[in-house]
């Protein structure tokens, strides 16, 4: 395990002035409670972020998407199975169609697998609890924009903070996923195992994230953007938003 | 301003009972066999825990028994891990 | 519909006494009919209108340079943390409803707290809860237990506000009287104070929030009760059930509203729902306010005016919005999708007018009903079984002889064992403002810009970026201690609170408690009361920690008798910078180990030993005197802790509670912890001396006042020393940090515990016990 | 060596469907409502949202019903805030 200065790092990012500022949107779900934190992080690392609101019908100019956690709709009925039916859904659909990268945490991830974005869906806890703590992530797929600035070995200490985060998915779909690099994320020891005491919350092999086919949707139940900063505990949360401010540099 | 209702709809019921599939985990179920164990009911095999909807409708069969359908399939229950059916009531 | 006579039996049934029936008799000049009974009933129920405490809380301090709105005035007090920004916060109980439904009773308490909180025009950014259960080798208890910390969580994550503290408590005293106590703080600038009174004559009045039904009807009488099994059972219809997703809405909706300037007045609708908010409102306000029932949304058909008015359906708001402002409010509630009605209107009668389907059906003078409660003094005579307890002989128990075990048994002890069962299911990092986590003395929070409410267009602020402040909080209250003397329990609790926050480096600011007691018809029980109070009233004067609000529950007595009089006292305080955040476990092998306080009263006949937790686990006793609490020492001892953490000096402080030093220790070395299953576990090698009159367990595990351990780079250990002698504040080298065990030695003893063990004992004590 | 039953017990399945009591607030049926309302599925007018437990059991049916009564009550359902009704299939 490498531990890498994330605050020294990040200096240097935010010194590179407004030239190089990219443009997120925040969707803002009725329940959604991590929106803030969203803004927050995105703000820590130099770059602009915008609130969205659930009843609009376009995005605007972004360069990527985060969808936040929270209990939008109260996650009444299931988690994520009304927003996603918001008339801003339909322009993310369209935005994730034309390669836009989307992000989604804990909520997020919820909304992202009902609309059909992910693969999979999220269940209760195996502990039938919320469950609140930090854990530590492991990155299976590096080549992604997602994890590709997570440098090898890296774990990730970030906080979890769900009931509903088991992530199921059938075996031929969990076969098609590990073929198409599409599990980035699992959950591991503080050596780094993926051992079973690891998993909070009951997840198929571990997995805390995972993105679509084409690699630009992608979510994970535990809270990156929670972790940004070491006065808050952790700012190992940052190397996946690095890796997406990494990745639309490269685009550009 | 509320429009008075001109002719009568027929008011139905229906109710929606949603189930896992069976190759999902049911933690619920597995906690509720348990704890029904432990407390020395012991005659019991198996559990599952699913959840129910009650709707009360107005229209006409017909049509609203597509219509539930859909919005079965579509947002009451996720066809990833649920299964639904349905029954009618008058 | 015709109404019911009003009979002695319907008198009685609304809990009123004859006399007080006489004084509305004498205050209307007429028959009260149903509905005003109803209302007479609730506004003056204990819940409303203290008519029991009132005379006692007046002893409590509550004025200080920094506080902006007192105790009483409003729903929360509001104390100005510098730079133009200020905190409103408050506890309250749900301890009633919570016997009855676990579950909605913990949610709907915490939902209540929370609208008290942003009706001061706050945004709530943290909640704090304190929790007393009966022992947990019963399955009702568990049960209990169960649903009340899964209602905790699930409201405050729904809501998205970080819980980030709070205590609980395990003693028989509590069973089948649960305590539920919740705490909530906000945030907002020193202009975006709101108010709950009815101002200008003619503006509108609106209801927003869900429909009102028959929730929890009568429920601030009920909380005024003696809970027999009978009334928990005939209260059953009145559970509530919370909705934080819609308070959620509700709160952010208010907080737009507000910046828009359109609003006048507005209140929470919590206990006695719709009542209690408008005759409130006008009482403040000077006015009058007329209300039609007609428009209030109601859940089901056929409500009577009585139900509509005594509903105690949750998260709805009471808002007065300045004539020809209206069409602000539709737009924004309409925003959130959430349902408003224009339900009335301010008036210059002093009277609170309700119609029903243009009827009069209640016309009373709001201010007499708010404010003009009966007050009573009621009789107050220490009790006898105190004679039993004050006449422990300390002789008659052994000193130990397996101190090994004794603390083992003790971090195992749920009162003491970790509580993160507990807290894992509570989110205690969103909204990236919680640096420190539950598990250390006080929760530490950051008050960032975004953590403040949306300001208004026109505000000449709008530009100024407010510096990030930190907060610290504590809630504690012994109720062995108080049992067993009010006066100084009070003062304990308190001084505990203080300490605490001294520990992670903060300077109190402000306090607010929460009264749980028996019924005050009995002396004895209300002697208590009295002599809980006057401690917690000079403590709070010590340590210059006013009071900004509180909340009383009274009749807190199972079959068996009235619980352990427990006072739970939330302590705020302000940390300057933030590398004086400081954390209670051990940090760095080599430190040196100090403790700063006197190891043993030598004046407590006691030596630390009464009421302590060792000799209720090791001998079952809840016996003697608690020990003394030194005001003075005690502030003199928080002062130097705080400078030599703001010299940088400190590594780690933690006060000895429960279980006194050793156990004080043995958390020094395993509480700490980076991730799921990945604890810190640091060693300490201990020497410690005796005085050859000092009991072995005393030493060990009594419960002494005004004690912290903290550690040290050893470069720093002179500059301590020699301050500590200055300022007269005993201070003694105890040990170093390092190893892999915790080892004490005692003259000639020595004694050793794995803490990987140690850990295990105490970690997993409740977890194995409420999941196996 | 076992010795063969020597007669026949039951298997039987029971279902058991608790709903919130009328009088009591269901945000969640109230939700699910407004989202169907929002959808489009007007005919739609009311709707609450309840558990299912589908249990299978072995043992002498008039034994269990009496037992199963009692874990409703005591257990699997919540009687200060739902109603449960018990369905029982061979
Ligand atoms: N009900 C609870 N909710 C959240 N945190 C809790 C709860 N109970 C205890 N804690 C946390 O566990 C830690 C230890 O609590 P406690 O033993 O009461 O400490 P102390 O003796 O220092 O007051 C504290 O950080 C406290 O905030
Ligand atoms: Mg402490």
């Amino acid at each position: 395990m490498t531990q890498v200065d994330t605050e020294t790092e990040l200096s240097t990012i935010s010194d590179q002035g407004n030239a190089s500022k990219f443009s997120f949107g925040v969707l803002q779900f009725p329940g959604s409670n991590s929106d803030q934190d969203c803004v927050n992080a995105i703000e820590v690392l130099g770059h602009e972020a915008h609130y969205v609101w659930h009843k609009e019908e376009s995005l605007g100019h972004l360069d990527a998407v985060l969808v936040p956690g929270g209990f939008s709709y109260g996650d009444y009925l299931r988690a994520g199975a009304i927003a996603r039916f918001s008339p801003v859904m339909r322009a993310l659909a369209d935005f994730a169609e034309n390669g836009g990268l989307v992000l989604g945490v804990c909520n997020g991830f919820q909304i992202l697998c009902e609309a059909g974005l992910l693969p999979g869906a999220l269940i209760l806890n195996r502990s039938l609890q919320f469950r609140s703590e930090f854990v530590h992530l492991s990155t299976v797929n590096s080549g992604t924009p997602f994890t590709k600035a997570i440098p090898a070995d890296q774990l990730m200490r970030v906080p979890i903070a769900h009931g509903e985060g088991c992530y199921f998915a059938d075996g031929s779909t969990l076969n098609e996923m590990e073929s198409h690099g599409q599990i980035l994320w699992k959950y591991a020891t503080a050596q780094g195992d993926l051992e079973d005491h690891a998993n909070p919350n009951g997840s198929v092999h571990g997995i805390a994230g995972v993105c679509n086919k084409a690699g630009n949707v992608a979510a994970l139940m535990p809270h990156p953007e929670r972790a940004c900063q070491e006065a808050i505990g952790s700012a190992d949360g940052q190397w996946i938003f690095r890796s997406l401010i990494e990745h639309l540099k490269d685009a550009k | 301003m509320m429009v008075p209702v001109r002719f009568e709809w027929q008011i139905m019921k229906v109710k929606i009972i949603i189930t896992p599939k069976k190759a999902v985990l049911d933690p619920q179920g597995q906690a509720v066999l348990n704890a029904l164990e432990h407390m020395g009911y012991d005659g019991v095999k198996d559990v599952h825990v699913g959840r129910f909807l009650e709707l009360e409708l107005s229209g006409d069969k017909a049509s609203m028994e597509s219509r539930i359908e859909e919005a079965c399939h579509r947002f009451l229950s996720n066809p990833v891990i649920e299964d639904y059916r349905v029954e009618w009531e008058e | 519909m015709s109404d019911p006579k009003i009979t002695p039996e319907l008198i009685r049934q609304h809990n009123l006494t004859d006399e007080e029936y006489q004084l509305i008799l004498k205050q209307l000049g007429r028959e009260p009919n149903i509905t005003e009974l109803g209302i007479f009933s609730v506004m003056w129920s204990e819940h409303c209108s203290y008519k029991n405490t009132r005379s006692l809380l007046k002893g409590f301090p509550t004025r200080s340079s920094n506080v902006l709105v007192p105790a009483g005035e409003e729903n929360a007090g509001v104390i100005d943390i510098g730079d133009g920004l200020a905190v409103a916060f408050k506890i309250e109980s749900h301890n009633h409803p919570s016997a009855v439904e676990p579950f909605q009773g913990a949610t709907t308490g915490v939902g209540g707290i929370i609208r008290d909180i942003f009706t001061m025009g706050a945004r709530p950014i943290c909640a704090v809860n304190s929790l007393r259960f009966g022992k947990l080798d019963s399955p009702e208890v568990r049960r209990l237990f169960r649903g009340v910390v899964a209602g905790i969580g699930h409201y405050g994550n729904c809501f998205g506000i970080p819980t980030v503290a709070g205590e609980v408590y395990f003693d028989e005293s509590y069973e089948g009287n649960p305590l539920v106590n919740a705490f909530s703080l906000g945030v907002l600038r020193h202009e975006q104070i709101a108010r709950g009174a009815a101002q200008g004559i003619g503006n509108p009045v609106f209801y927003v929030g869900p429909a009102t039904g028959r929730d929890g009807l009568a429920g601030a009488a009920f909380a005024s009760q003696d809970l027999t099994e009978e009334s928990a059972e005939q209260q059953r219809g009145a559970v509530q059930v919370g909705d934080p997703f819609m308070e959620k809405l509700c709160m952010e909706a208010c907080l737009e509203l507000l910046a828009t300037g359109a609003v006048a007045g507005i209140q929470d609708m919590g206990a006695a729902g719709l009542t209690c908010s408008t005759c409130e409102t006008a009482a403040r306000g000077g006015t009058g306010i007329e209300i039609e029932l007609d428009k209030v949304p109601q859940r089901g058909p056929g409500m009577s005016p009585y139900e509509i008015m005594l509903s105690e359906s949750q998260e709805r708001m009471l808002i007065i919005v300045h004539k020809g402002r209206e069409d602000d409010v539709k737009r924004i509630f309409d925003k959130w999708d959430l349902p408003w009605a224009e339900i009335g209107f301010v008036t210059d009668t002093g009277q609170m007018v309700v119609k029903h389907h243009g009827e009069v059906v209640a016309d009373l003078p709001a201010a007499k009903l708010a404010d003009e409660a009966p007050i009573y003094h009621r009789e107050a005579i220490e009790p006898e079984y105190l004679k039993e307890t004050r006449g422990l002989d300390l002789h008659s128990t052994q000193d130990t002889t397996d101190v090994e075990g004794d603390l083992h048994a003790l971090m195992a002890w749920p009162t003491i064992a970790s509580k993160n069962w507990v807290y894992r299911q509570y989110d205690y990092t969103v909204r990236n403002g919680t640096m420190v986590h539950p598990g250390s003395d006080a929760a530490v929070i950051r008050v960032k810009p975004d953590s403040l409410p949306v300001l208004s267009e026109d505000s000449p602020n709008r530009d100024v970026i407010p510096p990030e402040k930190y907060l610290a909080m504590s809630v504690d209250g012994n109720g062995a201690y108080v049992y067993l003397d009010p006066y100084e329990g009070g003062k304990i609790a308190v001084a505990e609170a203080a300490r605490n926050l001294a520990c992670s480096g903060a300077v109190p600011l402000g306090t607010t408690d929460n009264l749980n007691f028996g019924n005050p018809h009995n002396p004895e029980l209300f002697w208590q009361l009295k002599e809980a109070v006057r401690g917690l009233a000079d403590a709070c004067t010590y340590f210059e920690a006013p009071v900004t609000g509180g909340n009383v529950s009274l009749y807190n007595q199972n079959p068996k008798g009235a619980i352990d009089p427990t006072p739970t006292v939330a302590m705020v305080g302000l940390i300057e910078d933030p590398s004086h955040i400081t954390t209670q476990w051990f940090k760095n092998e080599g430190d040196v180990i100090l403790l700063i306080g006197e190891s043993l009263d030598s004046d407590d006949p006691y030596q630390g030993l009464g009421g302590s937790a060792y000799l209720k686990v090791r001998h079952g006793l809840k016996k003697g005197l608690p020990p003394r609490c030194d005001l003075t020492v005690e502030k003199n001892i928080h002062n130097a802790l705080r400078g030599w953490i703001a010299q940088g000096a400190i590594q780690s402080a933690h006060d000895c509670s429960e279980g006194g030093l050793a156990v004080a220790l043995g958390e020094c070395c395993i509480s700490g912890e980076s991730a799921r299953h990945t604890p810190h576990l640091i060693g300490a090698e201990i020497q410690l001396k005796r005085a050859e009159q000092d009991r072995l367990d005393a030493l060990l595990f009594g419960e002494t006042q005004g004690r912290i351990i903290i550690s040290v780079p050893s470069v720093f250990v002179g500059k301590i020393t020699g301050q500590a002698e200055v300022m007269d504040i005993p201070v003694e080298k105890i040990g170093t940090v390092g190893g892999k065990t915790l080892s004490i030695g005692v003259d000639k003893h020595q004694f050793d515990w794995d803490l990987s063990k140690l850990h295990d004992a105490w970690f997993n004590s409740i977890d194995q016990i409420m999941e196996s």
